[in-house]
């Protein structure tokens, strides 16, 4: 149906997500503000992913969706990561009564 | 016509993911993050994953933007205004890191000839006479991957059921309300200006 | 080729049928599917909304022993009308210091979930208005936004009781979708597809109503509830507990913004019914329908009879060329995978008749024969069986939808600790317990093609389990209940749904 | 491929089974049999069990290596589709990292620190097991999946000290770099998924070698998902740029934990790391134009500058967690030259061989380091250095194994951390080819940092020996501390006076079970066991240190 779009568009689109969410986890002090930019790092690989399995070619040997599977795999990660972080920031907020990652103090970093 | 839906579609996703970065609001970040999950389910879709983009739909705008809107409210004030900025340095840090990172991945996307020479993306007709497993992994996405998970991703499987069950698990202790904290009483709310 | 063999009918007929249809879709076919779209979305779903809120009214007031809303028309069937003119001329607010663009979308997600489910659901042959391959985990990824419509419309409000039923439904319904899509599990094990289209098919050419066994039932009892929980009704109606928090969610929403979560609410309920029609009560297929038909026809090629002819079953929406016997080969591939090539002599109804010498039992490639087969040409067979269809279908989904009220005028709302640790502590490990109930009515019934006796024994053995199962969880729950230490409930369910709810509520 | 399992494979994968179910089970019995009894309690009894799960697993692993896989697997002995190795490789690791877990359990029973124990004992068993997959799998999604279930089983017990706040504040800062890592990592994943299609380990490296012009000379992308994948392992080692989180994550995780993190996880993300770096990318090492310097010359920056920093800072501390936290960082760094040496070398198997022996004695000592700060964090509530004056007065032998343990971190002979540290440095030599010079300044740099690392394991010794408490008497530690010191410091000299012993095992374990992708692919016979030659070290002109950068010039005819 899209075969007019080249590899190198999805590739691009998923380098500038990356990039974004590099930058959001640099910029942010809001720890889930911060978990938000990763999940967006993640699913720019995740289209990389994809757009690499639907456009290359499969090796003898390694099933017909090695692509798909790790994305699929890499979403469930993400849901993982993003409930114990959750519940670490919970944690830490009954704390400290913030959620900004620099206003924890107690070990010397 | 296609492109054209592409590079809207891509400029909408960039741009909700922009604000996801930018947005004070924490509760308008995570609606522009809401906003760059379904873009990207919608990329699934021109990759022809359209199992893909339902499970994307589904994990990560039914569960993990829940979680993460639970997560604000339950941490900010509730109407999850974000008052903390940065300074100017870790910004200009931040955008000269992303920056560099998106200029030498382009060059990488460029320089690599076997992904600039892709072009048109291969067919794998599937008719009564001649298919290809690669066909029928695409058009019926569903039942190859369930064969694949009970095949050769046995283990992952395995190990991903483990990892949601320990992250369960565990997500419960750490946030389990348990008056156990050595200062409390100093834990009042700072002064936000 | 390797995994051809892996594969039965079910995963690929719909798919491929799916595929040549769009291929060779033509103008007048999509005139007439946009006919389908804007009529059932625009005119016929809102008006079943609207008569179902007028049925739900009358109803109540009949349980209530009261008339009900008699003024507006003969019978006051002109009341829906009513009610929209007058929200519609209502000044609709936005609270000050509201995030008014949030404020507007939250309704229309709600909306737009609601329909997007609708949009997979088979009303009669051919009249699923797409069928999608992978259409259940469509429909559950779609009716997961809900969680999210619900959740802005308590954040968008700046209201301390909005939100408040916002958080306390965004946990309701994530809780309870572990126990729906759990009690769908089993149906997808028999018919073996995500197809809503080809569910209903297995339902009416082979199996007969999944809710015929004792997995059945259970499955579709935890699916109805959960499904109650889902849209937030009585009893499950805590996020507008009106008692406690004012109107939940949108007690701030007044005109027409409130008369679209209205719309959404109810055009959701009738989704859950239909859902549980389809996937249980077999569609719009009579009762006993699927045991009629023959018994190797989940082969799709009967076994030789004495005049050494087999018989090739088609599905009912696939439509031959007018004549098929002119060239039309059929592959099909025996139980030992050896692929032989038939002729089809001639068709009788829906049957086609292979030329064929040598008795073999058969397993039909589904390639080559819906590749063969499906030539959607929309012909009369395919509208007579609609006209009965149809109404039975209906019949069927408004039954439940009088259940619902019916649940609803009689229950009570439920304690809101109470209402997480029943989808925890009760239905889910029903749940589990009901998938495998269901695989050995799966290895017991289906997979050998088990006639009246097998049904039988599969009856007793696995109504024995399910009974049981049902028994001990009801029993470790009344002792954990009992357990009069609440930090440390004997199970790990209630310790997590009670942190759960422990840290929604305080959280605020 | 074939469609279906073979049954075997699960045969060889029950001491995975075993665990999975020993975690569930220590959940359950805590919330039922022994629901509402004393943490205290609580605690011992489920140490006892999951002790058990794990000593059972560990007989299992011994069995099934000696029975069930063979003494000579050679390289073919994978399982599950090729997805996992179930050779000697992940056998013998297997038993390494569940002796590391034993080790820990122990620690784990020293004092109450949390109250949710079915919890930490559960995910204590699972890390473990992911670890074991994660060092036994040869596709990159096994990898990274049993990479992220490893750190997330880490994070949470990390946290799980949650009457004090460091505890909370270490588990979220280990959170926050950590997944920012993986996601770093999983892009480069993907990027180098493109270039070559495939998820395999092996067949990647094939790729990539056989392509026209093998190396990274104008594969700007090639270069990117390097930088990328090596910030993922650099987090998860603790290499220094990427290494805040070490020392905050070993300080305010409970000392148990903390043994955990560094000897588990680094011993697993370092075999992983050898695997992917040598195996799939092994192709991308050497320099091969100006243009191209290959990854060798960015992870010799990385491991110069992690061992320099690490023992700098390591000489200002005064908290004795944190301190080891900065000789564990400092200790990556030594690893890392080993890596290279596995990059580059011609005798690949070796240089992993020596980086294995290195891995297994620091593992060792460490946890048994981390033992000593359990004890005074038990009695003492702190854990700073001084907490330990006149220790090796009141009791001597916990001295002279903290003595024995000291040096072998400093690697003096006749300690097995001498040998470690011989080992590898020597294989780092023996490179040649454009990287020599490179090798040879990270050897010397390495040697120069054991000398600069020996001021402040000094200290503890002095701290032990010479001062005199001015608090009163640590109570005596319970086997459950003694276990871990004693037998960190017996098997460190016994592998001092035997190094050969561990040796031939990690050859043999290296030969059989990983494969590299090589240019020139010198023959290599299934059969492990006929390629085994143990290198004769002449152990005397290395008596001190100073002349081990000439010892090439011996090794040489010993090594081939």
């Amino acid at each position: 149906m899209s075969q007019q779009i080249p590899l190198t568009w999805f590739l691009y689109f998923a380098a500038a997500s990356f990039a974004i969410g590099l930058m959001g986890v640099l910029m942010r002090r809001n720890a889930i503000g911060v978990l938000m930019a990763i999940e967006i790092m993640l699913n720019a690989a995740n289209i990389n992913f994809i757009a690499f399995w639907r456009y290359g070619d499969v090796p003898q040997g390694e099933g017909p969706l090695t692509g798909v599977m790790m994305a699929l795999f890499v979403i469930t990660i993400a849901a993982a990561e993003v409930a114990v972080g959750v519940g670490l920031i919970l944690l830490c907020y009954r704390r400290w009564r913030v959620a900004d990652v620099d206003e924890f103090d107690t070990l010397s970093g | 016509m296609i492109q054209a839906l592409f590079i809207a579609l891509s400029a909408f996703g960039l741009l909700m993911a922009l604000g996801t970065v930018f947005a004070r609001n924490l509760v308008n970040a995570a609606l522009f993050l809401v906003a760059f999950f379904f873009v990207v389910a919608c990329q699934f879709v021109l990759l022809e994953a359209e199992f893909m983009a339902a499970i994307q739909v589904l994990i990560y705008i039914g569960a993990v933007a829940v979680l993460l809107m639970f997560g604000i409210m339950l941490t900010r004030n509730i109407q999850g205004d974000e008052t903390t900025i940065v300074s100017r340095q870790w910004r200009l840090l931040g955008v000269g890191v992303a920056g560099s990172v998106l200029i030498v991945l382009f060059l990488g996307i460029n320089g690599f000839k076997p992904w600039t020479d892709l072009g048109v993306r291969p067919e794998f007709p599937v008719t009564a006479e001649t298919t290809t497993e690669r066909g029928q992994a695409i058009i019926a996405m569903t039942p190859t991957v369930g064969r694949e998970m009970m095949t050769r991703y046995v283990v992952p499987f395995e190990l991903a059921g483990l990892l949601l069950t320990a992250a369960l698990v565990g997500a419960v202790v750490l946030a389990q309300y348990d008056n156990t904290d050595e200062k409390t009483a100093s834990a009042e709310p700072p002064q936000v200006s | 080729m390797a995994h051809f063999d892996l594969l039965t009918k079910n995963d690929f007929t719909p798919i491929l049928a799916q595929r040549m249809f769009y291929e060779q879709v033509d103008t007048v076919l999509w005139i007439r599917w946009g006919l389908y779209l804007f009529a059932g979305f625009f005119a016929v779903f809102p008006l079943i909304v609207a008569y179902i809120v007028l049925a739900e009214r009358k109803i109540a007031a009949r349980f209530q022993d009261r008339i009900g809303p008699n003024r507006v028309g003969p019978f006051g069937l002109l009341q829906p009308f009513a009610d929209f003119i007058k929200l519609i001329i209502k000044e609709s607010i936005v609270p000050k210091g509201a995030n008014s663009f949030v404020h507007i979308l939250a309704p229309i997600l709600t909306l737009i979930s609601a329909f997007l489910v609708l949009a997979v659901i088979p009303f009669g042959i051919g009249l699923a208005p797409v069928d999608l391959p992978s259409g259940l985990l469509y429909m559950v990824s779609v009716s997961s936004i809900a969680a999210l419509s619900i959740f802005l419309a308590g954040w968008s409000s700046r209201n301390k009781y909005s939100l408040l039923g916002a958080m306390r439904g965004v946990a309701q319904l994530v809780s309870y979708e572990i126990p729906q899509v759990m009690s769908i599990l089993p149906v997808i094990l028999w018919s073996g597809s995500l197809s809503l289209v080809s569910i209903v098919q297995t339902q009416q050419y082979d199996q007969g109503w999944f809710l015929f066994s004792p997995p059945g039932i259970l499955g579709f009892l935890l699916l109805l509830i959960s499904s109650i929980a889902e849209v937030n009704r009585a009893p499950f109606d805590l996020p507008e507990a009106e008692s406690e928090i004012i109107a939940g969610f949108h007690t701030e929403y007044s005109g027409m913004r409130f008369g679209l979560f209205f719309l959404g609410e109810y055009l959701n309920v009738f989704a859950i019914c239909c859902l549980s029609t389809t996937l249980f009560l077999g569609g719009g297929s009579l009762p006993l329908q699927g045991y009629f038909a023959d018994e190797a026809d989940h082969m799709l090629v009967a076994p030789f009879d004495a005049s050494k002819q087999s018989v090739l079953k088609l599905n009912a929406h696939h439509e031959f060329p007018e004549n098929p016997s002119t060239g039309f080969r059929i592959n099909i591939t025996n139980i030992v995978g050896e692929t032989q090539a038939f002729q089809v002599s001639h068709r009788v109804g829906n049957d086609l008749v292979l030329m064929a010498n040598r008795p073999v039992e058969f397993k039909a490639d589904a390639y080559s024969r819906v590749s063969a087969a499906a030539r959607p040409s929309y012909a009369a067979p395919w509208h007579l069986s609609n006209l009965i269809m149809i109404p039975v279908f209906l019949g069927k989904v408004f039954f439940l939808v009088f259940v619902i009220f019916w649940i609803r005028a009689t229950l009570p709302r439920v304690r809101v600790d109470r209402l997480m640790s029943f989808a925890w502590k009760t239905m889910v490990p029903l749940a589990i317990a009901n998938i495998f109930v269901a695989t050995i009515w799966f290895e017991m019934v289906i997979r050998p093609v088990g006639g009246f006796s097998a049904r039988l024994l599969a009856w007793l053995v696995t109504g024995l389990l399910t009974a049981g199962a049902v028994a001990l969880v009801f029993r470790i729950n009344r002792n954990s209940y009992q357990a009069n230490d609440p930090e440390r409930r004997p199970t790990l369910i209630s310790r997590s749904g009670d942190s759960l709810l422990a840290a929604t509520t305080r959280g605020l | 491929m074939g469609s279906g399992l073979i049954i075997k494979d699960f045969l060889i994968f029950s001491p995975v089974i075993i665990l999975t179910v020993w975690g569930l089970a220590s959940l359950l019995l805590d919330l039922t049999i022994l629901a509402g009894q004393e943490s205290s309690a609580r605690n011992r009894s489920l140490g006892l069990f999951t002790l058990l799960g794990l000593v059972g697993s560990l007989i299992l692993c011994q069995y099934l290596a000696f029975d069930v896989i063979g003494p000579a697997p050679g390289k073919d002995a994978r399982i599950f589709f090729g997805t996992l190795n179930g050779g000697l490789l992940y056998s013998q690791f297997a038993s390494l990292v569940l002796l590391f877990a034993i080790l820990v359990c122990c620690l784990s029973m020293v004092w109450s620190f949390t109250t949710h124990w079915g919890e930490y004992y559960a995910m204590l068993v699972w890390s473990a097991l992911s670890m074991i997959v994660l060092v036994a799998s040869e596709d990159l999604l096994t990898l990274f999946l049993s990479l992220e279930t490893m750190t997330i089983c880490l994070y949470l017990m990390t946290a799980m000290e949650k009457t004090k706040r460091r505890s909370a504040e270490a588990g979220l800062k280990y959170f926050v770099y950590g997944s920012v890592s993986s996601a770093l990592f999983l892009f480069g994943l993907s990027l180098v998924y493109g270039q070559t299609g495939s998820t395999s380990i092996e067949s990647i490296g094939r790729i990539l070698s056989t392509t026209e012009k093998p190396g990274l000379s104008g594969n700007v992308a090639g270069g990117v998902a390097v930088l990328l994948i090596m910030v993922g392992f650099g987090f998860k080692i603790s290499a220094v740029p990427f290494h805040q989180w070490a020392p905050d994550a070993y300080e305010g995780a409970p000392a148990p934990v903390a043994a955990w993190l560094a000897s588990g996880s680094k011993l697993a993300s370092l075999v992983a790391m050898v695997k992917v770096m040598g195996g799939a990318l092994g192709s991308w090492a050497v320099t091969t134009s100006p243009t191209s310097p290959g990854w060798v010359g960015l992870l010799a920056l990385i491991s110069a500058a992690t061992m320099t920093y690490g023992n700098f800072t390591a000489l200002s501390q005064t908290n004795l967690k944190r301190l080891l936290a900065y000789s564990s960082i400092s200790h990556a760094g030594y690893m890392l030259v080993g890596v290279i040496a596995v990059g580059i070398s011609e005798r690949r198997e070796e240089a992993a061989a020596a980086l294995f022996f290195y891995l297994v004695i620091y593992g060792l000592t460490t946890i048994s380091g981390f033992a000593l700060a359990a004890w005074i964090d038990r009695d003492r509530g702190s854990e700073n250095v001084d907490d330990l004056n006149g220790l090796g007065r009141r009791h001597p032998y916990i001295g002279v194994a903290v003595c024995v343990l000291m040096l072998s971190m400093i690697g003096i002979p006749p300690t097995a951390g001498f040998f470690g540290k011989l080992y590898m440095f020597m294989e780092a030599l023996n490179v040649g080819g454009a990287d020599r010079v490179t090798m040879i300044g990270l050897v010397a740099l390495g040697l120069f940092n054991s000398v600069v690392s020996a001021f402040y394991y000094i200290r503890i010794l002095k701290a032990i020996f010479l001062r005199d408490s001015d608090k009163g008497d640590l109570r005596s530690m319970g086997p459950e501390i003694a276990l871990p010191l004693f037998v960190g410091s017996v098997l460190t000299i016994f592998f001092g006076f035997r190094p050969a012993t561990l040796l031939e095992d990690m050859e043999h374990i290296s030969m059989s079970g990983l494969t590299f992708a090589q240019k020139a692919d010198p023959d290599k016979s299934p059969n492990a066991a006929a390629v085994i030659t143990p290198v004769i070290l002449p152990i005397k002109p290395i008596a001190n240190q100073q002349p081990a950068v000439s010892t090439p010039a011996q090794a040489k005819p010993a090594g081939n």
